[in-house]
């Protein structure tokens, strides 16, 4: 007996949301990232779990693409991190406000 | 063959020749133009004559014509009116042709000493208004619908302000054209509107039927409004009676503009700016008789509606006596005949209204001649006295230029009118046929000639005595300054103008000496005759616009008919001599008070009315103050309503999207926290929208 | 570097309540549809099938899928790129000028300037470590 | 049928000439805009004397250098270059390419920088002109009606004066913010028009609607209030570019700070867009609306009359009194339309023209004497006919031309526009309002004199420190050629009201019925 696919999504969600609480309250870029990256991981979560539910190996697949860019996106934010501490010497995203400086 | 009647035309293209001649080549001629214009108006007073002699039948066997020449603006659609310019030559036409011509001729050569001989500058520019205003002149007079009338009626219009602003780098002369424009302008509204009136009304603006073997081709409107008046047809949701009444006002108004009548007659002493043979040629014997010339050309019209006549009658006895007696307290010389033509002016309306059309045109033609010869003696005047026109600083002159002296007289005797001077015999008819009209006409129409009669009789005093007042203090007496007593002299195209009009002026009125005619049962009135026609066939036939046509309509339509209070003769004699002994006694008067060595000003003794007299009744100053006390402010009113209230909701509608922007721009705060709040929010919002429709339909 | 990042402590609950806000919206999105039991896939090797899935040889592939060789190749090409990217970002403030062209919006800032020569060894670098 | 005929050759000569423009040095990019500007002249004189098209091109007229090429299927509708003429849109043509030489001439003097970017602007907008003017399909219409705007834009925030910017983003604003309410309208029709139409082919829509039944309700509006709807959102839009009162406003800001020949252009082509296009859509595709709605139209024709003379009344700046001259002569356009009378249809469109070459040329004048005094402003000069004879005998000559004076071509137009406004059976009281039509002749030759005293006659003075010489002749020369043509179409109006008539009077064919009124 498998699990209803809807639970599934409801750890997504709550994944997601807790990405997005972190994003919403927090103020450090690097937590920041790792917000992202628990929302990228729901995201896997609804395609596995909807590959299960189609007996389709497509959202696997994507899944393994998804964490490929997640990868990729961490090193550029990282990058970004970097780039911000030198340039203003904290890495509080509010600070960061203009889109020149 | 090609008769008289085929080179009408170029009786007005002539000039117009003249005129781009002058205008472009005028520089490098002798006389900067003016021989152009000498040759054009000499060859027009050829053909004008040509064609009164053919109208007259001796040198052609048809004695009127009216053809369609030229078609300006074809009207394809059924109910599309086609306008065309054509010619319309008639015994009137072909008169006032050969009057305007000879005076243009005339004024050109006078324009040889007064402005050549002067050393003005500008001649090219002179000498090419001239032309164009002949040109226009002559083809208003010869125009067969009422829209060429117009068009030529506003040519004439912008030559009178172009010449009578040629002295531009003055003041004085360009406000003066632009009043004078403006006043007529304010006329020729009512005349536009008038004129598409009658386009619409009728689908034509004919004088006259054309004819084409026999069978009317093109019928003319005032004879369409006959008709209509016959069928008690409706125009406009008005009967035919008040419709025919509301366009001839309308028109009128044009007229009363350009004839300088009351209460637009302020732009003619104003425009006295202008030289003095433009005052001659316009502002007293062609352009300001365009007007009169217009209500008689479409005669059948008006006498189509009592109550247009009627107020003719009015206005033209009310100017006559108004403008005389503001005549009678001015110092130049040229502001007295200013306003002497506005006076003469009024009696010619006065003769239409009350159905003296032979009256109005016999004056006509004399006022030309005497009023020309009147300014052209005032001209050489003012060429003596070097441009000094107050004629307090005159006097004496007479012994020092006779030729001058003597044609002055004589236009003096005329404009009086002493018998047996021009004046004498045109006036004298103008007032009979107001009197017996007057009386024997029915209900209020009556009445109003007869005051409209006792007006322009009062006049004839007010003129007897302004125009002696300005010989003898011109002339008379002792010279009052050193000019006078040692004026320029003239030459011979100063005074070869003046001995013609000289001439004319003592004996144009023998073509219609209707007293005596009466009196001997001579039939000496020629120009009755001419206006009458033959009593069978002939040209009035044709185009309806003879005196039989007109006399019937005056006794069915419009029941003006003439009666004889004292008896036929009697009332002609004493009618006579009421106006000649009031005129005698204006003269007389003149005498006693100005006929010596040293005059002196009587203004004073008329105490209040003086001041009331030198402003001219105010009539300028509430024109001013219309133009200037309640246009511009409510101009003014305007712009800053458009600039406050229009502009301002425009601005204000942008200020409040620059102001919502820039509320909105906060949200654009740069927090990426505050980004992704809201995109969350916006989410939820999203999706409980979905939830509440019943997802995603 | 004397400081060095820290967590911020004072967080900002408010916002917080829009993630709750959308949980709740989700969860019950999710629990009140009617998605059905899951099919389960057929019998074979997931992880062969993936990898068949990888290099389009669907024909081998055990279980249902598509043919992703080109979004592969196109992963592979963006995380390069992107490790690049982060190498670039964070080289160090020395030899920073074409770095702090594209950070900076190019503004030229007082007390960093940095003469040519250092800019043309800063894109060299750039270019060279291209790999 | 031949895929380049003239108007190709038209858009193709000014749209490369407009990039060759841009390419070439300032030096003499002037003369080389206005040498290619002479093809058009050359090749719209040409179509000239070779039109043969016959009848109202919208209402199944045969029209002249007509061309269809298919280009896009939106959704239902088939989208296509489709253009030709008729003579309504001929004579606008003619007018657009002749108006557009003589303003790159006497454009030599006043703009002295950036000259091969302003004659390629002007190139351009001549060619989104010419679109305007010939196109016939919906879409390709509108893309050249907004593409007239970006020209514009430049022309005045560029090249203009102290307030240049204000000037320019306000009548951007403005017309754009017209345009799609207009948009709204006309789309309005086409989803009311549903299956009965296939194109946005102006012809076809047009003689779908003209033939009566094919609206259906769109979002619960009845037929016969949609319409109103629509009419009352693209009079709307229109409006503002004729302009009409009460929303002119952008046209005073506009002239003052534009450059002469873009005031020219403004005045002479752009103004006409709006009541070429009340023309071809209000009153030619929803006629019952207009007729029934007369007395609202010409009560807003009649004030634009009125009103914009008096405001031309109050000003000082001579180039503000031909601006808000101009709305009054518009104002004309529109009481000549709404008359649905031939004349005044006619009349209207004759106006279009001759409302075109003499603003046109009062606005040149004008320029004429500010390159030579440095002020427009009427108490700043006096007297300036005796340095400058030419010119002034010119503004003169104009101005008459502009009071009405007849053998000029404004009187032939007014005159047939009254002429067929008091004959319509469609604007109540008729004669009355005709009547108060007709009293802008007075006030404009109230202004236009006062100016006309105050600026070039009297005694010789000049506020500024110029030396008032005679104008260049290609300063001159340009204002020659308008007055000619002012003239010859006076004397001869047959020249193109004879293609006009045909044109218009198709437009009367028909009686419709049905139409709803405001109120």
């Amino acid at each position: 007996m498998a699990i209803q696919t809807q639970y599934f999504l409801l750890l997504s969600a709550a994944v997601f949301c807790i990405g997005v609480y972190g994003i919403l309250t927090r103020r450090n870029a690097l937590v920041f990232l790792m917000s992202v990256e628990l929302m990228l991981n729901a995201a896997n979560i609804n395609l596995v779990a909807f590959s299960f539910h189609h007996g389709n190996l497509t959202g696997q697949v994507f899944s393994l693409f998804t964490m490929a860019l997640a990868a990729a996106e961490v090193a550029i934010g990282i990058g970004i991190v970097l780039v911000l501490y030198r340039n203003f010497e904290d890495i509080d995203v509010t600070k960061a406000a203009t889109m020149r400086w | 063959m090609a008769g008289a009647f085929d080179f009408v035309p170029a009786i007005a293209a002539l000039p117009l020749l003249a005129f781009v001649v002058s205008l472009f080549a005028g520089q490098y001629m002798p006389k900067r133009g003016a021989e152009a214009g000498i040759l054009a108006t000499a060859g027009s007073l050829v053909l004008s004559i040509w064609t009164a002699l053919t109208v007259a039948g001796i040198t052609g066997s048809a004695t009127s014509y009216n053809e369609n020449l030229y078609t300006w603006v074809a009207g394809v659609a059924d109910g599309a009116v086609t306008l065309r310019l054509g010619v319309l030559v008639d015994p009137l036409t072909a008169l006032m042709l050969v009057i305007v011509s000879l005076i243009a001729l005339l004024v050109h050569v006078f324009s040889l000493g007064y402005m050549n001989d002067e050393g003005e500058t500008g001649l090219p520019r002179y000498y090419a208004g001239l032309g164009l205003f002949t040109a226009s002149m002559l083809a208003f007079v010869f125009s067969n619908n009422l829209l060429m009338a117009f068009m030529f009626f506003e040519l004439v219009g912008l030559c009178s302000y172009l010449l009578i602003g040629f002295w531009f780098r003055e003041d004085g002369p360009p406000s003066a054209a632009k009043k004078a424009f403006l006043v007529t302008r304010f006329g020729d509204y009512f005349f536009l509107i008038g004129v598409v009136g009658v386009f619409a009304t009728f689908g034509t603006g004919l004088f006259a039927p054309i004819t084409e073997g026999g069978t009317v081709v093109a019928e003319s409107f005032p004879q369409m409004a006959e008709h209509a008046l016959e069928d008690g047809e409706s125009f406009f949701g008005y009967s035919a009676q008040t419709w025919i009444t509301i366009l001839g006002m309308l028109v009128l108004g044009g007229v009363v503009g350009k004839s300088a009548q009351f209460p637009l007659h302020t732009w003619l002493p104003d425009a006295m700016e202008g030289p003095t043979p433009v005052s001659a040629l316009i502002h007293a014997a062609t352009m300001v008789a365009a007007g009169v010339y217009l209500v008689a050309r479409m005669y059948g019209f008006y006498l189509l509606s009592p109550t247009a006549l009627a107020v003719i009658a009015l206005i033209g006895g009310f100017t006559a006596l108004f403008a005389a007696t503001m005549g009678v307290v001015k110092q130049e010389l040229k502001q007295v005949l200013a306003y002497s033509t506005i006076s003469q002016y009024g009696y010619m309306m006065l003769a239409l209204g009350s159905g003296g059309y032979v009256a109005a045109v016999f004056h006509l033609t004399t006022h030309a001649i005497f009023k020309a010869l009147l300014f052209l003696g005032a001209g050489s005047v003012i060429i003596a006295m070097h441009h000094n026109e107050n004629m307090w600083d005159m006097g004496g002159l007479k012994d020092r230029m006779p030729v001058t002296y003597w044609t002055f007289l004589s236009g003096s005797l005329a404009l009086a009118g002493i018998v047996p001077f021009a004046g004498f015999w045109s006036k004298d008819e103008v007032l009979f046929e107001a009197l017996i009209h007057g009386f024997g006409s029915t209900g209020t129409l009556g009445t109003m000639f007869l005051v409209a009669y006792a007006m322009g009789l009062l006049a004839v005093f007010f003129t007897g005595f302004y125009t002696f007042r300005m010989v003898y203090l011109t002339f008379h007496g002792d010279a009052r300054t050193d000019v006078a007593r040692d004026p320029e002299p003239v030459g011979w195209n100063v005074k070869g103008p003046l001995s013609v009009l000289g001439i004319g002026a003592a004996t144009v009125g023998l073509i219609n000496m209707k007293p005596i005619a009466d009196l001997t049962g001579l039939h000496i009135d020629f120009l009755h005759k001419w206006l009458l026609g033959p009593e069978e066939g002939g040209w009035p036939a044709l185009t309806s616009t003879g005196l039989h046509h007109y006399e019937e309509l005056m006794h069915n339509v419009a029941g003006i008919d003439p009666a004889y209070p004292l008896g036929e003769t009697t009332t002609l004699l004493v009618s006579a001599l009421v106006s000649l002994s009031l005129a005698l006694a204006g003269v007389l008067v003149a005498r006693s008070l100005y006929n010596e060595p040293e005059p002196v000003e009587h203004t004073d003794k008329l105490g209040g009315a003086k001041t009331l007299l030198m402003h001219n009744y105010y009539q300028d100053e509430y024109q001013v103050w219309l133009a200037q006390g309640v246009t511009v402010p409510l101009a003014r009113a305007a712009d800053k309503f458009d600039q406050g209230v229009v502009d301002g909701v425009v601005n204000g509608i942008s200020s409040v999207s620059l102001f919502t922007g820039s509320r909105f721009r906060r949200i654009q705060s740069g927090v990426v926290t505050n980004y992704a709040a809201l995109m969350t929010l916006s989410l939820v919002l999203l999706l409980v929208v979905f939830v509440v429709l019943g997802g995603g339909v | 570097m004397t400081t060095r990042p820290r967590l911020a402590t004072d967080v900002n609950y408010v916002n917080g309540l829009a993630a709750l806000a959308l949980f709740a919206v989700m969860g019950y999105v999710f629990m009140t549809s009617e998605l059905g039991m899951p099919a389960g896939f057929a019998d074979g090797s997931i992880t062969a099938s993936i990898g068949y899935a990888m290099f389009d040889m669907l024909d081998q592939a055990a279980i249902e899928a598509e043919g992703f060789l080109v979004a592969f190749i196109v992963i592979a090409l963006v995380l390069d790129a992107a490790l690049d990217g982060a190498v670039m970002l964070a080289r160090r403030e020395d030899d920073e000028s074409v770095v702090a062209a594209i950070t900076d919006g190019g503004r030229p800032l007082s007390g960093r300037e940095s003469d040519g020569a250092d800019a043309e060894t800063a894109t060299d670098d750039v270019t060279g470590g291209d790999d | 049928m031949p895929v380049a005929g003239p108007i190709e050759a038209l858009l193709a000569v000014t749209l490369v000439g407009a990039l060759a423009v841009f390419l070439a040095p300032d030096e003499w990019a002037g003369k080389l805009a206005t040498a290619i500007s002479l093809v058009p002249v050359a090749v719209s004189a040409w179509m000239y004397t070779a039109f043969d098209g016959a009848g109202n091109a919208l209402l199944g007229g045969d029209l002249a250098f007509e061309s269809t090429i298919g280009w896009v299927q939106l959704g239902r509708y088939e989208l296509a270059y489709h253009v030709g003429l008729d003579g309504i849109s001929m004579p606008l043509l003619l007018l657009t390419t002749v108006l557009t030489t003589l303003a790159l001439v006497s454009s030599w003097t006043p703009i002295d920088e950036r000259q091969s970017q302003f004659y390629g602007l002007m190139l351009l907008m001549e060619a989104s002109l010419i679109g305007v003017f010939s196109a016939l399909d919906f879409f390709m219409w509108l893309v050249f009606w907004e593409a007239v705007l970006i020209p514009m834009y430049f022309l005045i925030g560029v090249w203009g004066g102290p307030r240049r910017k204000y000037a320019a983003i306000k009548f951007f604003v403005y017309t754009n913010v017209a345009t799609l309410i207009m948009f709204v309208g006309f789309m309005a029709l086409v989803f009311g028009l549903g299956d009965s139409i296939s194109t946005f082919d102006m012809p076809e829509i047009a003689q779908a609607l003209r033939a009566g039944g094919n609206l259906s309700a769109v979002a619960g509006i009845q037929p016969a209030n949609l319409s109103l709807i629509a009419f009352t959102l693209m009079f709307a839009g229109f409006a503002v570019k004729v302009p009409v009162f009460p929303v002119h406003t952008w046209l005073p800001d506009a002239h003052v700070e534009a450059p002469t020949p873009v005031s020219v252009m403004l005045a002479g082509v752009l103004l006409k867009m709006g009541t070429y296009a009340l023309l071809r859509f209000n009153f030619t595709m929803l006629r019952e609306v207009a007729e029934a709605n007369a007395a609202i139209i010409v009560a807003f024709g009649v004030l634009s009359i009125i009103y914009g003379a008096m405001l031309a009344l109050a000003q000082q700046d001579l180039k503000r009194i031909v601006a808000y001259s101009s709305i009054s002569s518009m104002g004309y356009v529109i009481v000549g339309l709404v008359a649905f009378t031939p004349h005044g249809f006619g009349g209207a469109t004759f106006q279009m023209i001759s409302h075109g070459l003499i603003s046109g040329l009062m606005f040149m004048t004008v320029g004429v004497i500010y390159n030579e005094t440095h002020t427009r402003m009427v108490g700043d000069i006096s007297g300036i006919a005796d340095r400058m004879p030419w010119a002034v005998g010119i503004f003169v000559a104009a101005a008459f031309g502009y009071m009405g004076l007849p053998f000029m071509a404004g009187f032939a137009a007014e005159y047939l526009i009254f002429q067929g406004a008091f004959a319509s059976s469609v604007i109540p009281a008729a004669p009355l309002v005709t009547g108060v039509a007709m009293f802008g002749i007075v006030i404009v030759a109230g202004y236009l004199l006062w100016a006309m005293q105050r600026t070039l006659f009297g005694e010789y003075s000049l506020a500024t420190d110029y030396d008032v010489s005679r104008a260049p002749v290609h300063d001159v020369a340009p204002l020659v050629v308008l007055l000619a043509l002012v003239i010859v179409l006076g004397v001869r109006p047959g020249l193109v009201y004879q293609m006009i008539q045909d044109a218009v009077n198709p437009l009367l064919d028909t009686a419709l019925q049905g139409g709803v009124a405001l109120w």
